[in-house]
Order: structure tokens, then sequence, then C-alpha cells
């Protein structure tokens, strides 16, 4: 684990309650980590766990998923789909030896702008204990060895452009 | 016993009653046996059944092969495990009731190669609960071969993280994504397989360690609180991949959290399509 | 009255409710246990009044109280009570921790009559009333009560002058030596009951 | 039919008569009792209101003695006693930690469930309502009764789980079988201070006079009990009533066996009827 | 091949303070497909708006990505923008740079390249945004109230003066609903009828609205705007358009002891009656359970003496079916059995002998005595023998507010009507006096507490603060045994009445209806609005409406004014000719859907149904799912559920997300 690394994180969050939230974070004025990439969906429920497979194999080192406390979700039910999910995939990734603490979850209500931060922080806070995700980064390599770690994504070659166009 | 199987699967064919009939034959190799599907009642003849009968007839029951959906139900030979398979598909509407003549076959354990089935070690039901027909006089009930049916489940449990990944690194990594895992289970009838979709495509589908790897994950996940445990992964799979251990432990999951078990009730709604306001959510912030 | 109240405000209260599992911030003093009690006008604190003073942190007062031991454990009140909570037990729970305090019954008579029941079912392993009615009476330091009951119950047969003891009183022995003030409670106590 | 049988300290001296009338009923009935061996004091109040384990293992001890014994169905005439073993069996069902120590403490395990019966279900359920009117010879007819059941039969009704705590009605119901009349009053369950019978006198006169009026006002001629505390204190008691309050209640106190033994015609000596201390003369004339 | 503009707002200060924004639009040119790029200090400003529609046209931009701040702030804005200049409202997304950027860090760097990172992510989803249509749902201009009380009555008139047409249906052979029953209503004194009942007649007489008493919701199909409701008719055996309610059936029936539901069982009524005398309609009901005719074939007297022979023995139970906009759930409340229940769950109020003392009774049963068209004329005689009640005493919370035997919510107007109560008695018996036992006064409201306290102070109520453990009878009274915790005193009361404030309770016969509708409800069957605060009249069903004491204990007051606002939130709806939704919507692939159902079964607004696909022949081929659009409110649970990924999310399409994905890290 090395303290000076900074983890690459992917959230998703559902739009009522945590996106929103998040929203108030900022209409507030905290402050917190820079280091988590939020995607918004209307819902928790539209969660699926393949979305958390995908963002490590782009090199996510954890991911979080929020959305709207229990009894509080817009659609009534999308969250506590997404809670079974989540609970049972965790033990997946558990057995199969990924560490489950790289995939967090909480509720965040449109109200916990203070939450959200704490959220983000604590987060970002514990996987970057975790350390980079070698052990995925070593597959991604190993399955695409034309793949640079970091091209800048702007300033394409063209090379890389038909590479990906394909 | 064989005798009875060739009467009621002549009886059923000769009467009409049923459009074909699922059942053993005895294979070309010794000691193998091979799937007979009967059309006429003179080929019910051919039907055994025998301690090598350890696969899972149940496959033949999705669309893909064909047997279903006619004017008369296919009857089709099933030990009690097999059935669950059954009820699963009935559950999960890809097969009607009066689509299929259930001829439940007592068992007292059947042989993978000439060792007894892990399956059967563990298993604790020996005659058929679910059935419209039955052959066989009924066996005594007995407690399972091994104490432990998760024994293997925990050893892997007991690894620490690293471990456990080292371990299934090197068993994904001898996957050449041939999905006979896939072909063999009863229960992965989709139409068209998620690692088939291109638009986009979720899976990876070159046999590289991040294909392989997604594929095993998301196999084992879309069978959680589905899979009845029939081994055929494991049996189909040339690369000797443990693949039913990833399934077994969605399953004793999924039965300590929701108290669920595949394959046991037609009606019953699948536990990750429902939920209860109680559900534990230790892991959430 | 005044109540000095601080931070400690539910330590007597969480000692009660450990000891006898029951909630006793359940009770919103809604008073009909108190309105139902056999004894209540020969109480000065209503059981109302007494499970108010274990929510504000009274243990002396309440360890003081007659009333626990005046509670003739009808369970009138655990009966009738809207919150479910097992008044009478409460009463015996406070009257089970005095004893094991010390606090010396404020109700001499009660307290020497239990003493005198259990010493002639610890000798005899039976109630043998006639001995037990005079301990309790030379206890009670009251000796001619209720003498005139006693003749007539003679005359009908009704006091047995020699105790019938049991055979095995190893076992009483036991069961006295061994039986300890509260029974175990696992530590998430209180479980309602509807 | 044969049943175990616990008889509790009183039926054998203070409740003789209560003893005396149900074996009597018994024998007319020929069921057959067979005492729980070796059986010792329930602890009655004094125990568990001192330490709870007393009175828990006092009441177990008993169950103990019975299962070893063999016997499933025990009846337990007196109130006091049945609720202390029902509560025993209650509190040993909720708490694993407390069958240990029982265990511990009396250094026994009952092997099988004993059912504890009082002598109300007892005749309900278990000899059966039909058979006992199949036995009457003479109906106690014109016999206004108050059926007093007390506390302890019906209270805690999650322990006892007998009969409605508020209004039961097994009692009537039996009064009604024998051919008397049971009124309707409404201190069926009130307490009559049983528990301080001895020591405060002041307490249970008072609860005393209200039950008597209350019955008297309600128009019956004497009280029917199945429990030794309150027959002692409601019978032993009622000329300090009326000495105290100046009233004049003449209310023979009587065990519901003794009613029963009546209506199957056994003679009211071998009921005890003679040992009461308010009279039963009037009741004894008509049979 | 996409052509992509991206446009950085600086939002002032707000964002390029802390963000580089002309190095993150210079940086975001260089994206893939993206063909223009600027930076502006107000994008949301008149000049900035037309620098995006100026860009769209010059360029011919296939998508656009705004750099601003929330979408939840001006995302409607710039769809609205480039909109006019002829681009698919649904081809414009917005990265999040300020809520999300800008104002939650400090290192400008940071900042910066989070920025661009959030651009690229938004980026890569607009080149998989596909133009949408927003869903248009046509509207039925026609409304159903459920339930003929004050609320459903009052939601009904406003909806119908709106002069939209209203179907209002009643179980009960007449509206009015408890109100009805009522003597006179706090805190004003005012009797109830005589403001109830002008609203009934008017509630039969409007031209838009239809009336169907004792009649029942029989099956409700559909969704917002278009519902189709089946109405069950139950026979009344009378020729409705007949009948002139002259009432001579009533008067010349033979069967007379039959407790009257309305007297709450204080009076009697015939097998054919007319519940009361102001019932709405006026039309009468044969009763077959009691009716001779129906039990032997004798009689039929009413037959016989009907004038112009309305009377239908044969009768049976109509249908009718109606296309139905929006639906006001308005089915009210019922009383709490206060006596022993017959399943022995040794539960009920057995200390307090309701039931066996007849002169214990409930609150209804009070309003009934002393309401001038009651069993009495109004007159307060005691049920046992008829006498004026020297000494009443009034019990609250019986069932309110007890987990024991009760209900562990408080029921809300008992303190309000028991001191009404105190206050009838006080004026029809001078030399009474009422005794309380309560354990709170609640009477939070406008003048409640001033009509507490006038019961205290004017009319001498004696109030005390505690619980009644028992009521038994001695000498023809009935004797209260109380507790006054103020005073730590035990109080007996020999009483000539009591009268028990029962606990307010959900409708028996609720759940069915409620899950016709797919309305929730809680433990205690009160139907759940959508939000307690903020949507308080809606369900999560849209296009059903709540009014009254079917969504929690109510007062009338509370009852009208929610009624009233659920008129109003229909009518707001049947102000447009179409509803228009955001086309957020699952669809169904048909072509790889398995039909497992999973989808149906996770739905959490069944929007999901069964189609069979046929084949030319018309045989089926398949069963998959079908989205029903006008239900569906696009959260994408049947999505992740889906194994085969044959549904997908409009706005949220697994492209979208993936591409974004992709985009996340590089």
């Amino acid at each position: 684990m090395n303290e000076n690394f900074e983890p690459k994180i992917a959230a998703f969050v559902c739009t009522w309650c945590t996106y929103t939230g998040a929203d108030l974070a900022g209409t507030s004025r905290l402050k917190y980590e820079p280091n988590v990439r939020v995607l918004r969906l209307p819902c928790t429920g539209r969660i699926d766990f393949s979305l958390v497979i995908k963002a490590f194999e782009n090199g996510a080192d954890g991911v979080l998923i929020s959305g709207c406390h229990p009894n509080d979700c817009h659609y009534n039910a999308g969250n506590f789909h997404a809670r079974r999910r989540f609970a049972i995939f965790r033990k997946l990734l558990e057995f199969t030896g990924i560490d489950p603490n790289r995939v967090q979850f909480s509720w965040v209500s449109a109200a916990e702008g203070a939450k959200w931060r704490d959220v983000v922080n604590a987060v970002t806070d514990e996987i970057r204990k975790l350390g980079p995700f070698n052990e995925y980064q070593k597959l991604i390599h190993d399955s695409f060895p034309f793949r640079h770690e970091d091209s800048g994504a702007e300033e394409i070659s063209e090379k890389e452009q038909v590479e990906n166009v394909k | 016993m064989s005798n009875d199987i060739r009467q009621i699967a002549h009886a059923l064919l000769s009467e009409g009653k049923v459009s074909s009939v699922i059942g053993y034959a005895e294979g070309s190799l010794k000691g193998r046996v091979q799937t007979l599907i009967a059309h006429t009642a003179r080929e019910a003849e051919k039907f055994i059944f025998n301690e090598n009968c350890v696969n899972n007839l149940a496959v033949y029951l999705t669309k893909s092969y064909g047997l279903i959906n006619k004017d008369k139900p296919a009857a089709v030979f099933l030990k009690p495990c097999d059935i669950k398979s059954v009820t699963a598909l009935i559950q999960e509407h890809q097969l009607r009731r009066e689509d299929v003549f259930i001829i439940g076959l007592s068992c007292q354990g059947v042989k993978n190669g000439n060792v007894m089935a892990g399956k059967c070690m563990g298993c604790s039901i020996h005659n058929p609960q679910y059935y419209d027909a039955i052959v066989g006089e009924t066996v005594e009930e007995k407690e399972p071969g091994i104490s432990d049916p998760f024994a293997k489940v925990k050893e892997i449990e007991n690894m620490t993280t690293q471990e456990r990944w080292d371990f299934w690194m090197e068993q994904f990594d001898k996957c050449i994504r041939c999905y006979a895992c896939r072909q063999a289970c009863p229960l992965c009838y989709c139409e068209e397989c998620i690692v088939d979709k291109t638009q986009p495509r979720w899976i990876e589908s070159s046999s590289h360690p991040i294909g392989n790897l997604s594929w095993h994950l998301i196999r084992a996940f879309h069978l959680a609180g589905r899979c009845t445990g029939c081994g055929e992964c494991d049996r189909a799979c040339h690369q000797n991949i443990p693949l039913s251990l990833l399934n077994m432990k969605m399953g004793k999951e999924i039965f300590e959290l929701y108290g669920y078990r595949p394959g046991m009730d037609t009606e019953a709604k699948p536990p990750l399509t429902e939920f209860k306001m109680e559900d534990s959510e230790e892991f959430i912030r | 009255m005044q109540l000095k109240l601080d931070n400690n405000v539910s330590q007597f209260a969480e000692e009660i409710e450990s000891l006898s599992g029951l909630k006793v911030y359940d009770c919103y003093q809604c008073g009909k246990c108190s309105a139902g009690c056999p004894v209540g006008q020969f109480t000065e604190e209503s059981p109302t009044r007494l499970i108010r003073l274990i929510q504000l942190n009274q243990k002396e007062a309440v360890l003081n109280s007659r009333t626990p031991y005046l509670c003739a454990t009808c369970s009138t009140c655990s009966e009738r009570c809207p919150m479910n909570i097992d008044v009478a037990k409460i009463m015996e729970t406070v009257r089970i921790l005095a004893s094991r305090e010390h606090v010396k019954s404020p109700v001499k008579e009660v307290a020497a009559f239990s003493g005198a029941f259990l010493d002639s079912v610890k000798s005899n392993g039976r109630l043998f009333e006639f001995g037990m009615t005079i301990s309790f009476n030379l206890r009670n330091l009251t000796p001619l009560k209720d003498a005139m009951l006693g003749p007539v119950m003679l005359q009908k047969g009704k006091l047995a002058l020699w105790p019938r003891s049991i055979k095995n009183k190893e076992r009483i022995k036991r069961i006295f030596e061994k039986s300890s003030y509260f029974e175990p409670r696992a530590e998430s106590t209180g479980k309602k009951e509807h | 039919m044969a049943y175990g049988y616990y008889p509790g300290c009183s039926l054998h001296s203070t409740a003789k008569e209560y003893g005396m009338s149900l074996m009597a009923v018994c024998r007319k009935l020929s069921i057959e009792l067979n005492e729980v061996e070796d059986w010792n004091c329930c602890g009655a109040t004094p125990a568990h209101t001192t330490k709870e384990e007393l009175g828990i293992a006092l009441a177990y001890s008993n169950l103990l003695n019975a299962s070893r014994q063999g016997l499933e169905e025990v009846l337990a005439p007196c109130a006091a006693c049945y609720n202390r073993l029902k509560t025993a069996k209650y509190a040993l069902n909720h708490s694993e930690l407390l069958q240990k120590r029982m265990d511990e403490i009396t250094g026994g395990k009952v092997e099988h469930e004993v059912k504890v019966f009082n002598i109300l279900e007892f005749f309900r359920d278990i000899y059966g309502q039909d058979n006992l009117k199949a036995a009457i010879l003479k109906p106690l007819a014109g016999l206004n009764v108050a059926c007093y059941y007390g506390c302890l039969l019906v209270r805690p009704s999650k322990v006892v789980n007998f009969d409605d705590p508020e209004d039961p009605q097994s009692m009537d119901e039996l009064i009604r079988l024998l051919g008397g009349t049971s009124v309707n009053w409404s201190c069926k369950t009130e307490c009559c201070g049983g528990s301080h019978a001895i020591p405060e006198t002041d307490i249970v006169l008072e609860l005393g006079k209200r039950i008597f009026s209350s019955a008297q006002s309600a128009g019956a001629k004497m009280i029917a009990v199945a429990c030794p505390l309150c027959q002692a204190n409601l019978d032993m008691r009622q000329h300090q009533i009326n000495e105290k309050y100046k009233t004049d209640f003449k209310m023979p106190v009587v065990y519901i066996t003794q009613l029963m033994g009546l209506a199957l015609g056994i003679s009211p000596v071998e009921l005890g009827l003679n040992s009461h201390f308010v009279s039963t003369g009037e009741l004894v004339k008509q049979f | 091949m996409a052509r992509i503009g991206v446009f950085v707002c600086h939002c002032g200060e707000n964002i390029g303070r802390t963000v580089d924004c002309p190095e993150v639009s210079r940086r975001a040119a260089l994206l893939r497909d993206v063909f223009y790029s600027v930076d502006y200090k107000y994008m949301c400003s008149d000049p900035g708006q037309n620098m995006i529609k100026d860009a769209i046209r010059e360029h011919g931009l296939t998508g656009v990505v705004v750099a601003s701040c929330s979408p939840l702030m001006h995302e409607k804005t710039f769809r609205r923008a480039v909109t006019e200049a002829g681009m698919n409202p649904f081809l414009c997304e917005i990265a999040n740079i300020r809520e999300h950027c800008s104002w939650v860090h400090e290192d400008r760097k940071a900042a910066t390249d989070k920025a661009l990172d959030l651009i690229r992510i938004m980026v890569e989803k607009v080149k998989h945004n596909v133009a949408l249509e927003s869903i248009r749902i046509p509207v039925t201009k026609k409304a159903l109230v459920i339930g003929g009380g004050i609320a459903g009555i009052q939601a009904a008139l406003d909806i119908a003066d709106g002069g939209k047409e209203v179907i209002l249906v009643e179980k009960s052979p007449s509206i009015g609903g408890h109100m009805a029953q009522l003597s006179e209503t706090f805190p004003t004194l005012d009797c109830s009828q005589c403001i109830l009942t002008p609203k009934m007649v008017s509630a039969n007489t409007h031209k838009n609205i239809k009336l169907y008493t004792y009649s029942e919701v029989e099956k409700v199909s559909g969704y917002i705007g278009n519902f189709q409701v089946t109405i069950r008719k139950k026979a009344r055996y009378i020729d409705e358009s007949v009948c002139t309610g002259c009432g001579i059936c009533q008067e010349k029936c033979p069967v007379k002891k039959i407790p009257s539901e309305f007297n709450e069982g204080l009076g009697m009524r015939k097998a054919i009656y007319v519940p009361f005398p102001q019932a709405v309609p006026n039309k009468p009901v044969i009763d077959r359970e009691h009716c001779t005719k129906f039990i032997n074939g004798k009689c039929g007297a009413c037959e016989k003496l009907c004038g112009p022979k309305a009377i239908r023995f044969d009768q049976t139970d109509s249908f009718i079916t109606e296309d139905i906009g929006a639906i006001v759930v308005a089915t009210g409340y019922d009383l709490y059995t206060i006596d022993k229940k017959t399943d022995n769950t040794l539960k009920g109020y057995g200390e307090y002998g309701y039931g066996k003392y007849p002169d214990v009774v409930s609150g209804l049963q009070f309003e009934r005595l002393v309401s001038a068209s009651g069993p009495t004329y109004g007159e307060l005689k005691r049920p046992s023998d008829g006498k004026t009640p020297e000494t009443i005493v009034f019990i609250q919370c019986v069932g309110s507010r007890d987990a024991a035997k009760g209900v562990s919510y408080c029921s809300k107007i008992c303190c309000m009507y028991t001191a009404k109560h105190t206050m009838l008695y006080k004026h029809k018996v001078h030399n009474g006096k009422a005794f309380v036992f309560y354990m709170d006064i609640r009477a939070g409201g406008k003048n409640y507490d001033e009509f507490v306290r006038r019961a205290i102070e004017e009319d001498g109520a004696v109030y005390l603060r505690g619980r009644v453990s028992k009521i038994s009878q001695e000498d023809g009274k009935l004797v209260v045994m109380g507790a006054d915790t103020l005073s730590g005193a035990q109080v007996e009361i020999k009483a000539d009445m009591v009268v028990l404030a029962t606990a307010i309770a959900a409708q028996p016969d609720i759940v069915p209806l409620a899950q016709k509708l797919g309305v929730g409800y809680d433990q205690y069957h009160f139907l759940s609005e959508a939000h307690p605060k903020l949507r308080p009249v809606e369900t999560n069903s849209a296009g059903i409406f709540l009014a009254g004491a079917c969504q929690a204990p109510k007062d009338i007051p509370e009852a009208v004014a929610q009624a009233s606002a659920a008129a109003s939130k229909v009518l707001g709806l049947f102000s447009s000719l179409e509803l228009e939704r955001e086309p957020y919507v699952a669809k169904v692939n048909e072509n790889t859907c398995s039909g497992c159902e999973f989808c149906l079964m996770a739905c959490p607004y069944n929007a999901i149904e069964r189609r069979e696909i046929k084949n030319r022949r018309g045989e089926v081929i398949k069963t998959v799912s079908y989205v029903n659009e006008g239900k569906c409110q696009g959260c994408g649970t049947c999505v992740s559920i889906c194994r085969s990924k044959s549904i997908d999310l409009m706005g949220f399409t697994d492209e979208q997300v993936y591409s974004q994905i992709n985009a996340m890290f590089v």
C-alpha cells in the first residue's frame, strides 16, 4: 500500500437521492477528495453488477454504489432489489479473491450533502489503503498487451483511432 | 427396474399419451450411458436405468431441443435431484407443467466415471417428491454420504484473499470458452446469452484472463438462487474447472441470507426478484 | 420533593431491565396498573409511580418502598398493561434486588412470613402450617395473632401438628443452596411478547 | 383412567376437604390418581419473591419427579401450585440459559413434557363433560353459585393460557352442567389477597368484603372456588369481615369438587362439608 | 460519424475559480468525435445559449455536451435551446463540473482534470444517445371517486364543479358516511346533518356526477389517464327508476327487529328499508338475509302495496364498466372492535364489559343517542332502561395507543369528540356530571384547545389523567375503577353510563381494494401516500389520489381539505389534453427475450406484462415480456435483473452506460 497513490473510483448513483445529495454537498461548498467519477442513473435498481465488473476492467481501483435509504426510493423498491443483488455479489467477489471492500455501498439521501462528503472521503481513504488493484491491472495488461496504461485519451494517435473504432 | 422403465415408456408411447420419452440407454463404451429420445413404442425397449445414469435429462426440456410445446407432453426419466431442474424450468416459465410427464426414479446415488458423483455424496433425497409417475420401489432415505457437502467451499472460504485469487485465476486460466458448461446447464436457456451480445460487448469473447474472469463471475451470478446443483457444468468441462463450487457458494449464501432453496416450488418467487424490508444491509454505509 | 437528575438518569432502569428482561421505558404512565391494583388503597407509591421513580433513577426510594411487599402478585396489572409490561414482575424484581442488597424490608410482617414459610419448606420440603404460623408470629412478635383461628383449625383437622417431611431432603437443601437471586439473561433482554 | 396428581401442601391440611372431595369424586368416577412421588412444596409466593430461581427450581423439581415416574399429565388442584408449575414450564420454554441452570440446581433433566392441568381443565378437557354429565345423580337444582376464579387460575393469561382472564367461563359451565345456576357477577377474577392471608389481614378483609357484597348483590347463595388460598381466606375471614364492616355475610365458600360430589350423590361428610367455618348447613340440607 | 459539441461554462467565477475552463475546452476539443469546443462566462445566458444554437447549425453537430452546473438545474434550459436549433432535446447532455467539481475541490489541477474526465464521460454517452420523443398519454377526463362519505362527496363536488365528469361509488345504500351519523361537530357544535345534507343532495343532482350507491369497485385495469373500472351494482331488489321513495313498503314490512346499522344497533329497522330519513338516494333496499319472501317465499307485502310496482325480487347484481382518467380513494374508516375477539385471542377489552353491560357504549353510539335523528330523537336515554344518566364517564384511548389490546397509534379525533360529548351531555342533562379519563389531551388545531378548555371550565367536565382498569356492575350502577396519576390515587366512580372513545381503524375490507388499485398500505391497512410531506394526497400509483380517513385518522376539516386537494390534483391532470412524460422507459427486445418473467416479478409498478408472439398461422411461438409505457416509471430494475440483457432503459441504455464506463479512466 502506498500513501501517495491516488485511487481511481467509479461511483454509480441514483438521481433522486445520492446525486441530489452530492449536488447539495456542492452548493454547501463542502470539500472532498477528487478521486470519484460519478455516473448518474435513475435508480440503484438500474445498477447491474456487470457495471462493476466493467469498471474494474477499465482500471478502477474501487467502486462506490449509492442510492436512497430504504423506504425512500423514488421508485418504491429499486434500492431494495439492489441491496439483495449486491449483498450476494459481494460474496461472489470475496469468494473469487477480490477484496469486497473495493465495492462500497451507501445510502445517501438528497439532504445528506455532508454524508456524501464523508462517504467519498472514507471510501477514497479505504481504497487508498488497499492500494492499486494490481491483480486486475495485470489481467488487463495480459489481455490487452497493446492498450497503453495511460494514453491521455486526447491526442490519440491515428493507429489507436483505428484500434478503438473497430 | 429397467423392466418397469421400458414398460411405462412403452405404455405411454403406444397409448399415445406422450409425444416422446427422454431416457437413458446403454452407451457405446462400457459403463457409459447415452440419452435416448424415443418417439415410438419400439424404441422404448432400449431404455435402462443404472448407477451410470449420472446425467440430468432435464436439459432436453429446454426450448432449444424442440421436444416440448407439442400437442402432447414429453415424458422424461428423472432422478429426484433432476426433478428440481424441471421445477425450476416451470417456475421460470420455460416449461408448462402440462407439457412434461415426469417419470420419477428412486435413486441410491450414481457414479461419475467409476466413483460416486459428488452431488450424490451430499444428497439427502433419494425418492422423487414431484412426479406424474414413479418407477422402482422407494429406497430408504439416508443421511448424506459426507458430513458437510460444503466442505470444499469452506476450504476456499478459509483461504486468504490472495490465495483465493490465485486459486481461481489458475482455474479460469484453463478455460477455453467452449461454453460446454452453458450447454449442459438446464437453466442456461437464454435465447441469446449475454456473452454473445455485441452491442455492447459485456464480456470479452476471446479466452484471455479478463474475458474468462468476467464470464465465470457473470455465469455464477446468473445462476445465483437458481442453480439446483446437478453438477452437469462440472462434468461438461473438459478443462476440469470446479465450476459448481461457485454455484454452491452462491446457493449457500442465498440460503443463509434469504432462506431460499431453488427447485423446490414452482410457485416460489426467485430470491433476486423480491426483497424483504428487513433484509440484511450490514455492508451498507 | 426534588429530584436531582444527571446523565446517569437511566442507570437504575437499565439495571432493572437487565435483571428482569422487561422494558421499563415502555411505560408511558397511563396508570391502568394503579387503577386496578387490589392493594392500591394500602400503598403510598402506586405501581405507576414506582415505575416512574425507576425511570428517574430513584433507586433508594424504590428499594425502600412498601409497594412491592404489599403486592399480592395477582398480576391484574400485567394482564391489563397496554404496553405489555409485566408490572408484577417488576415488583418481584425490586423485592429480590432489595433482599440481594440487604435492604431491610419496610413491611416486616411480609418479610417475616416469607422467612417462616421458606424455613418450613427448607427443613421439611413441604409447608407445615402450624409450625409456620407459630414461627411467623414469633418472628413477627405477635404471638397471639390469629390465635383464635388455631384451635378451630386443629379441631377441624386443618392444621397438622407434626411436619410431614419428604424423603429426599438433600434435593431441597441443594435447591436452596444453589438458587441465585435472578435467573440468567442473555444480553438482548426485554423481548416483548404480543 | 390414571393420571398424575400433585396435591401440594394445602390439600393435606388447610384444604383437606378439597383433597377429600376430590378423592371421593375420583373414586365415584373411577379416575385413578397417582400422587407424584416425594413431591415438595411449589414454593408459592414467598419463594419467587425472594429468589427468582428458587421459585422456578422448587416447582421444577416436582416436574422432574413426575417425569421420572413416567407421568405425562399431572393434575394440580391447588390454583397456586398450578400457577407455579405453569410458570416454571413457561419460563423454561423461553430460556435455554434458565434450563441449564435448573439442570445444575436440581441435578436432573425432565425427559419428556409433563402437562399440568388445573381442576377445571381436568374435568372439562381430560375427563370430558359428557362423561361427567352421565354420572350426575342429584342435579344442583335451584343452587345460585358465584363462581370465583381468583387470580392464579387465569393470570397471567400468557402463562396459564387457560380461560378469558376478564370473564372466564369454564367453572360457570361446570356449575350449569351440574344443574346449578351460575350468577353473572363482576368479581370473578378479583384478587382476595390470598398471599397476604396471614401477614396483612387488613388487606384481605377489605378485598374479601368487596367480593362478598358483589356476590350477594348478584343473588348468589354461595361461592365456589378452586383454590385453597381463596377458600381459606374467604371462609376463615368471613366473620372478621362481618365484625369489621358490620356486615352479615353468611356465604359458604365451597370447593368446586364438593359441589361435584353432591351432584354425584356423595354424602356431604365424605366431601368434608362439615369442616367449614361458615356453615354449609343450608346447602347440605337439600342433599 | 458523430459530431459532438462541447460547451464549457465558467458560471462566472463559480467554476472558473477552481477549474481552468479555457484549458478544459482546449483539451476537450482533442477528444475523439468532438468537432467543436468553446468556453464562455455564462452558458445559460442568452448569448451563451445562442453560441450553442449557432454551433449546432454551423457545424451540423449530432450531439451536445454542456459542462456547467447540475443537470437538475439547467438540463431543461439547454435542451430547450438545442430544440430551437432543430436538434432533438435528448441529444443534449450535461457534465456537472460545478456541484460535483469546482465547488467541492480546491486543487486547481485535480479539479481541471476531473472536469475533463466528466466531460469525456458525457461525450461518450451522448455519442450513443438517440433521438427520443416524450411519451404522450391521452387522458380520459372522467374521475372515479370511491366512497361517499364527506371526503368522497367533497372531492366529487369539486371535480364536478370544475366541469369534469365524476363517477361516485358508495358501497352502502346511501351516501353520507359516518358524518351523517354525528349529532353535532367540533369545534363549533353545528349540527352535522344541517351542513352535510345539502352536499349530499347536490352530489346526487349535480349534472356532472353519476352516483352509484350500494355498489362496489369490482375490477381496475389500465393506468393514469386510462383506467378501466368495473363497478358491481348490488341488487336492491328495487327498480330505482320507478320507485318514488314514498316509504309505504318500509311502513308495511312486517320484519321489524333488525338492528339498524345507521343507529349502531341502538335502533331497529325493517327488512326493506331506507337507512335514514335524509338518505340519498331516498330509495329503499331489501335485506335478503331477513326478508321473509327470500327466506320462505311467503309475504311479499311490499310488492303488493307498492303503487308504482317498483319491487323486483328477481333483480340480480349488475356490472358497469367505465373509462376513467383518475381515481380518488375516499373509503374512510371503521371503528376498532372493543369486545373480545371470537377467535379467543385473549384480546379485546373484556374488563370494560362492552357488549355485556348495555350502558357501556361506543362514541359513535353516543352520537346516535344524542342525535335528533337518533333512536331516542335526541333525548339522552341509556340503552338498558331508558333512564337519563346523571353520572357519565367517558374513557379515551380505548384501543388507541394500546400495543397489547389495540393499535399503537393515536386515533387523533377522540380527544376532541370526547370534549364535544361532555358538552352535548351537559347541554342535555343540566344537573349531570361528566368525567373523562384521558392520557394526554391532543387538541392541536384552530380553536381546538379553546374548545376543550370550554368543556372543562364552562361545562364542568372533570378530567382525570389515567386509564380505567375495569368496569363492573353493582346494583344497577357501573362501577368504574380508574386512576388519576396526577394525584397518584385510585378513582372509583359509580356511573349510570360509560362511553368508550374507541380507536379509529382502517376499513376491514380495504386490502383487496388497495391491491386492485395497486396502492400501498401500512401495517394497520391505512393507505400509503406517495410522500409523507410533499405528496400527501398522491399515491405511488400515478393517477390515484387519497382523501380522508382511508389514509390515517382525520377529523372533518382535514378530510374535506384533503378531498379538495385531491380534486385539484385531478383537475390539474385533466387540464391537459395529453400527459407528457420523459421517454425514460424500458423496452424489451422480443427477439432475445426468453420469457423467464423475472422482470415481471421485480417491477415495482406492475408495468411489465406478458405478450404472446404468434406466427402467421396465429399459433403462439413464445411468450415474452412487454413494457406498458403508461405504467413504466423508468427505474431500470428490470434491466439489471434481465440475464440476457433483453431489456434496455431509454436514456440510460446499456450502450450509453457501457461507453461511459469505458471513458471513465484513461
